[in-house]
């Protein structure tokens, strides 16, 4: 067996980073407070010291266009990282990330590779409000070119990102701010994850779930607790959701004949909905209820925990939807 | 001025004090040692004026006049806030006063001042609007973008630049190929002033101008204060790691409430007495403000679902 | 009846802006090209010579931040339209539609209204590649805080508009190239169309397809062959995508036991899959086959006709799918 | 450098040849009347150099060494064209040659080539990045930004401001307040030059002295060459409805190609036959691209769903 070891999900990105860093010297980060202060969130304590300010560059609050350097830099032999602190922000970098960075291989007819990381952060919970808050990624699901990647736990982030980092693909690595302080067991050592193969956390006959990003073990503790009530879930962790593994969820989904999806963005055209639609020509015969989604409904965040709390999706409300779904 | 400068810094002591009784949900931005550039500029402003404030809004919307309860009880999450709860520190806002709100993306209020800039031109008002931001916010293009447009248009805009040095960890001179903000004003064929922005009365001095150029249509003007944040980026960040000792302390020692204060006294304006009741009141508002939002009740969960649209015809959605 | 006369899309819109300028005079327009070209579409031609430089304001290429200014505007007692002349640049202005314009309310707890009409352009065929020619409303659908009219024929395109440039919230209108030169016969005079309300277009027992923008003018035509052949399909064009009419969409599918969305945008996390997923706890059980969708497919738009047509939802296409349905 | 101007100028009457046929799908954006810029900008270009280009680009491209025939594939949306018909007009780009593109977004090159000079000295080549872009495009955040930053970061990079005037139908000094682009470069301490756009040897020689600058790493410089366009700006557009006739016609008068032709046969650096030949080479080369782009195939549909991604390992999309 494999040796563990304990670290943060936030020491998990910056083990893959450094060791990615050290592996291949045309790895560089970039983005607001990687440098000197090693990160906002910590995921960067280090590397600065390492390896130097022109590889671990402190960039001015210029979202669009430093994203849009990163570009420059994939284009011509260097495979950066880049952190942008939250991905409300991405907003303000749609145009390079989505125009741009998104398209420049299909544009070109396939003549350039783009060996590009974009490091980011979803999550509400921190009574961050409706603009340091938001869980964006079905943004970039939408529009074509972008590999994404929702890491679950530590050990899935560091595999993951390491992948990330040596594909020759544009990827957002979504990173769960209420995971960063979390300790997890990772394994010991060099390791990486392949992009497209969902990870079954939990095996069960009853109803699939999936859950993106820390959701998926969220999910899985649900399971436990309704195991005790004889209700047995099988738990996907997608990975990656560009590209999906859609059938190891169809295979799931043809054994238990109920299909949940939970999310923490925003509902209204989000990865939930899709993900159904994309494996109902396969599902739909075997389906023994409506397939349901449990993710933020359409609002904004707001601020005050005793608003915000009530609307993220967690183990409480996971556990209501699916006996609900056993209801009938 | 100076009991404006004394409220906005005991308001931000109170926000460390209650921060650290656990009673604050997330973070604040303490705009200790700046006081001299809301207050300066904020003298010119008149209630038909408008204001638009960054992360580090206390200070602004203190100066503009807003009411210290419903600023307080929104920091800690309460219905009697002035978002009942949804903004927090970030985005608290008085539309009645002028006051156009905090913003928790850094250059994206520019624009929304220099849009209501517009406005008071269209309808053929006097208003003229302030446009709040820091060094690092001037490096993002919205900065670039809007000044141009009312620079070409002569918008009746006063843009300051709070120059603290620093964007979180980043010193500005590491960003930058020019640190002095205010030449930017050159690119745009507008008046760009700097400006020590520790020192409330030369803040007022120049506003005043750019007030006056604003008003009589002449457009806008770029003023840059050059100040020093005391305190870390937000509560609890000790702010020390990436920053100078020597340059923090000489800083430090230019506190523009200290300086102020003596100067008041030197040139005999006002006597310590009128000054320490002053300072009295002040501690005494912020403390009623405290208690009025500990007091207050959180929002009920249903709210979350409120004010999203405004509803004419109750349309579902 | 009605007295109608004939106009364009192009000559719909203007007429709407018209309208509405001459009756408020806080309505204004700005945006790339609208003073003295008249708009990039011809859809503002005569506006300035008739309202003025001020009133209808020739901006620099600069979307984020005039974008941002239209809220200024907003919060201060104007009313603007704002024109972002493809949604493709709504990526560039992306932080101040998606972080601001749709989020300021909600923030300030209802202090303010946001009385704002944004109006953009959809649509692919113009061998615009893959910069001009994307349908991305689906974005404007994920993050609350926006009404999303997606007007299908000339006579639509104008009430709608009318409705929007009067709504006190901010409104993404979306108007489709393609259509911009087509004639239509609309009512003469003054009229406007209710946000929520969808249109049944055809009435069918068979198969209810729903179809975006021009995408329902051209489900009814699909219609019409397939009448010949025996299926009976109800067209509907929902008119506005928040809000959504989910009940004429639910009876209908109660009715039909068939359901295709139709949409131009990318089929990943798009507004089709939401719409499935939305009315999917009323009708699941009334489902006779599973649900479909038509939508462009997961690749950037390319130049050349000789593949760009191809990707695009159109008549044959829909003509093809809808069959299939009923083959089983 | 003759040869080159009239090649592009050859190459645009081509174009808009192949559109009055109906031979040419979409748009496409006439660089006729600027011909000196790109020509004496990229002079200076080795073939190690990147140059990132605008919708304008085929003037940009001609003159970095762009194939000609694969060019006006492009255009015709072949598959032999450069970007295998999925590109055209507005996104030509050949990686080889350094030619990082053509860009549908006015202002989105202006980060990529900043990038691309951030690589330079990370990787310490001597490379230079050429970064062109229009007036309009320098009212975008991209300009400012991205300037900053190599200003602050002394990158390796050489602006070169287009400006002919207008954007579309907007003229440049109804939407800025100093149409004076070139100092717009004292707001990020760099130098900035402005340049007799039509005047291909002073254009080469502004150049030549940013190109020095920037091997030697002293930084980027921004030039604004002035100039004009010809035509619409497209194809199809007459382009007079918003431009004064006066205006217009004294820039013809001082078309890049008759004066510098005139120039080179009064100072007796070439005679009338000479340059015939060149300008009969030059024709010729085109006419054999277009022969070239009109006998080739369209792409089949299916290609339509190829040059997404990479395929490292064949992963399902
Ligand atoms: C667009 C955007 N990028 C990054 C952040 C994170 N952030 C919050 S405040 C800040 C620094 C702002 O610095 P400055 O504008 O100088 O204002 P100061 O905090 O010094 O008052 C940063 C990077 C943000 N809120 N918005
Ligand atoms: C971001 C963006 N906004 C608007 C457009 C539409 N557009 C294409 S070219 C152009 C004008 C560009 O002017 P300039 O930068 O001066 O270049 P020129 O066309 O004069 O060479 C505009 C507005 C666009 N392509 N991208
Ligand atoms: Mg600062
Ligand atoms: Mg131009």
């Amino acid at each position: 067996m494999t040796k563990m070891k304990k670290v943060t999900y936030a020491q998990a990105i910056c083990e893959a980073m450094d060791e990615e860093m050290a592996r291949d010297k045309n790895v560089l980060l970039l983005g607001e407070d990687v440098g000197f202060l090693g990160g906002n969130f910590k995921t960067a304590v280090g590397l600065r010291e390492k390896y130097g300010d022109l590889r671990v560059k402190d960039t001015p609050i210029s979202e669009n266009s430093f994203l849009g350097m990163s570009l420059g830099m994939a284009l011509t032999g260097l495979r950066p990282i880049v952190e942008i602190m939250f991905s409300d922000f991405l907003l303000i970098a749609a145009d390079q990330l989505l125009n741009q960075i998104a398209k420049i291989r299909y544009m070109s007819g396939g003549q350039v590779r783009v060996p590009l990381t974009i490091r980011t952060t979803i999550g509400a919970g921190r009574s961050s409000a409706a603009q340091h808050s938001q869980s964006l990624h079905a943004i970039m699901c939408h529009v074509p070119g972008l590999k994404v990647v929702v890491p679950s736990s530590a050990a899935e982030a560091k595999g993951l990102l390491k992948t990330a980092i040596r594909e020759d693909n544009p990827v957002v690595f979504i990173e769960h701010k209420m995971e960063y302080n979390h300790e997890y067991e990772i394994p010991e050592g060099e390791y990486t994850i392949p992009f497209g193969k969902a990870n079954i956390l939990r095996e069960g006959r009853d109803i699939t779930v999936v859950g993106t990003s820390n959701l998926a073990l969220k999910a899985v503790k649900v399971a436990d607790e309704l195991a005790k009530e004889g209700i047995e879930v099988e738990v996907i962790d997608p990975r990656t959701l560009v590209p999906l593994d859609r059938d190891t969820i169809i295979n799931s989904v043809k054994k238990t004949g109920r299909i949940l999806i939970t999310d923490e963005g925003y509902e209204r055209c989000n990865i939930a909905a899709e993900i159904v639609m994309d494996v109902m020509p396969e599902v739909f015969y075997y389906l023994d209820v409506p397939p349901e989604r449990l993710c933020l409904p359409n609002v904004p965040l707001p601020f005050s925990p005793a608003l915000e709390f009530p609307l993220i999706p967690d183990q409480e409300k996971l556990y209501q939807k699916i006996k609900k779904m056993f209801k009938g | 001025m100076y009991f404006t400068m004394t409220k906005i810094r005991d308001f931000e002591n109170a926000i460390t004090d209650v921060y650290s009784r656990g009673l604050m949900p997330g973070l604040a931005h303490l705009y200790i040692g700046e006081e001299a550039i809301a207050t300066g500029v904020c003298a010119n402003i008149t209630s038909q004026d408008y204001a638009v404030s960054t992360h580090r809004g206390h200070g602004h919307l203190i100066a503009q006049g807003a009411d210290l309860k419903k600023m307080m009880a929104e920091v800690l999450g309460r219905k009697t806030g002035y978002c009942k709860g949804k903004g927090g520190s970030m985005h608290i806002m008085d539309i009645s006063k002028g006051i156009l709100g905090a913003n928790g993306i850094v250059g994206a209020g520019i624009p929304i001042a220099t849009g209501a800039a517009y406005s008071a031109k269209y309808r053929g008002t006097e208003q003229v609007t302030v446009s709040f931001f820091g060094d690092a916010a001037s490096n993002q293009g919205t900065f670039h973008e809007s000044i141009n447009m009312a620079a070409a248009w002569k918008l009746p805009v006063v843009y300051v630049c709070e120059n603290n040095l620093f964007g979180i960890s980043v010193d500005l001179r590491r960003v930058t190929g020019n640190p002095n903000i205010a030449e930017r004003a050159i690119a745009y064929g507008i008046p760009g002033v700097a400006v020590d922005g520790n020192d409330v009365l030369e803040v007022y001095q120049v506003t005043h101008t750019a007030f006056l150029r604003a008003r009589k249509g002449e457009g806008p003007t770029l003023i840059e204060g050059k100040t020093y944040r005391h305190k870390g980026h937000h509560v609890g960040d000790p702010g020390t790691a990436y920053r100078l000792e020597e340059e923090k302390k000489a800083w430090m020692e230019r506190d523009p409430i200290k300086t102020f204060r003596e100067r008041l006294i030197t040139e005999k304006i006002v006597n310590e007495q009128e000054i320490e009741d002053l300072e009295k009141e002040s501690r005494k508002l912020i403390e009623e403000a405290v208690q009025f939002a500990e007091n207050s009740p959180f929002p009920e969960p249903e709210e979350a679902f409120e004010d999203l649209f405004y509803e004419t015809e109750g349309a579902e959605v």
